[in-house]
């Protein structure tokens, strides 16, 4: 599965895409998963409340399933305009 | 309409005309530019991630709800992407409708809608460092204008 | 700000372009721009009728309050009288604010009193004959959101 | 006094503009002076409802006194923008 990260989660994390062997089922499951990888990726996942996701490039929750999702996608909130 | 996601910096004027030629049988054309601001001086640009697909399909949707919603004749969006200096525009709105109340709403609609879930984030690059723009509350509750349902 | 009665076209793009260099401070523009709009293919054009002297000393008083009521950085009226083509501009207005909410409100306001308190008169050149564009209702009613007191 | 017409006035009275001498204390005693000149001027007064007048330039009621006033302009609501 694609993982990628923007702006700030992107700066913690070094990389701004990875590929992950995962058997989560959901997202908040991944986001356990990535948190527990090493310090970069656990302090670019310790604010949840900033936390943002897109599924194959739609938002969606953190209770979203992940079966079929190609594309995980986590970013703090946009900040377009 | 004209959708476009790109580094280079646009012409406000050119683009104005351009749309106001082609939205000619129209009575109202509104437009909203945003300009990197220099907050008291210690600002030096800007520099604006993306996220290419989602960004493009996720104004495009934007856009089309808005074309419906308030009966657009046309509709433009332009957003940059990259290293901006001060007081470049960073994007552009233009709407246009038969008379001045949907242009007005629906040129907001799309800036509230662009502000909070086009997937853009800014970093101010400042003479003393450099910060990522936090999501501002009232960009939230500006949102909650335009969903269905009771309001206050 | 800068206020003009003119009869001459003028260009949208680049009164856009100027307004936004002298707007440099600001991070928000807003622009109305009102065109001759054909009602189903019966127009030929517009004869605008104005009231010199007024019309000047109107909408800079309207000018002023908008700056005041939205600390506006910047404003610009442009109105055309005499005879306009299908299409032509009739009119722009052009706000400059810190943030986006009091740019596009400060034109909303300057657009509505320019509807019902500027002395101007419009007179559509039809195929069939001429007629006087009739005040609308909802101009005036428009007005009323800008006025102090309790609101619905 | 100089009175000024404009619009659908100005077309029913046939100038723009005339001077008027009168003793006139209101706009109200004013209208009733004007539209007994002739056909023309009672048709453009004729409709009270959509007949809006200045004062020197600034919006003014039927009641508003004329002492002092050099120029008075009526007509129709404004349809600008």
């Amino acid at each position: 599965m694609d993982v990628l990260y923007f702006a700030w989660l992107r700066e913690r994390i070094g990389v701004n895409r990875e590929k992950i062997e995962t058997q989560a089922a959901t997202v908040a499951d991944l986001i356990e998963q990535l948190a527990a990888m090493d310090e970069g990726h656990a302090l670019a996942f310790s604010d949840r409340v900033s936390l943002r996701v897109a599924l194959d490039q739609e938002m969606a929750g953190f209770d979203a399933p992940l079966a079929g999702v190609r594309e995980v996608a986590f970013f703090p909130p946009m900040t377009g305009g | 309409m004209r959708l476009s996601v790109q580094s280079a910096a646009f012409d406000l004027g050119a683009e104005s005309n351009a749309f106001a030629v082609r939205a000619a049988g129209a009575g109202a054309i509104v437009t909203f530019t945003g300009l990197v601001r220099d907050n008291g001086g210690a600002l030096r640009g800007m520099e604006i991630e993306h996220y290419p697909g989602m960004t493009e399909r996720a104004i495009a949707a934007m856009m089309e709800q808005a074309r419906t919603r308030f009966t657009l004749t046309d509709a433009l969006v332009i957003h940059r992407f990259g290293t901006l200096r001060l007081a470049e525009p960073i994007m552009m709105v233009a709407t246009a409708a038969p008379h001045r109340a949907n242009a007005f709403a629906a040129a907001e609609f799309l800036m509230d809608y662009l502000k909070s879930r086009a997937p853009f984030w800014k970093k101010e690059i400042g003479l003393q460092g450099n910060a990522w723009v936090s999501a501002r509350d009232e960009d939230e509750t500006a949102l909650g204008r335009w969903t269905p349902g009771p309001r206050s």
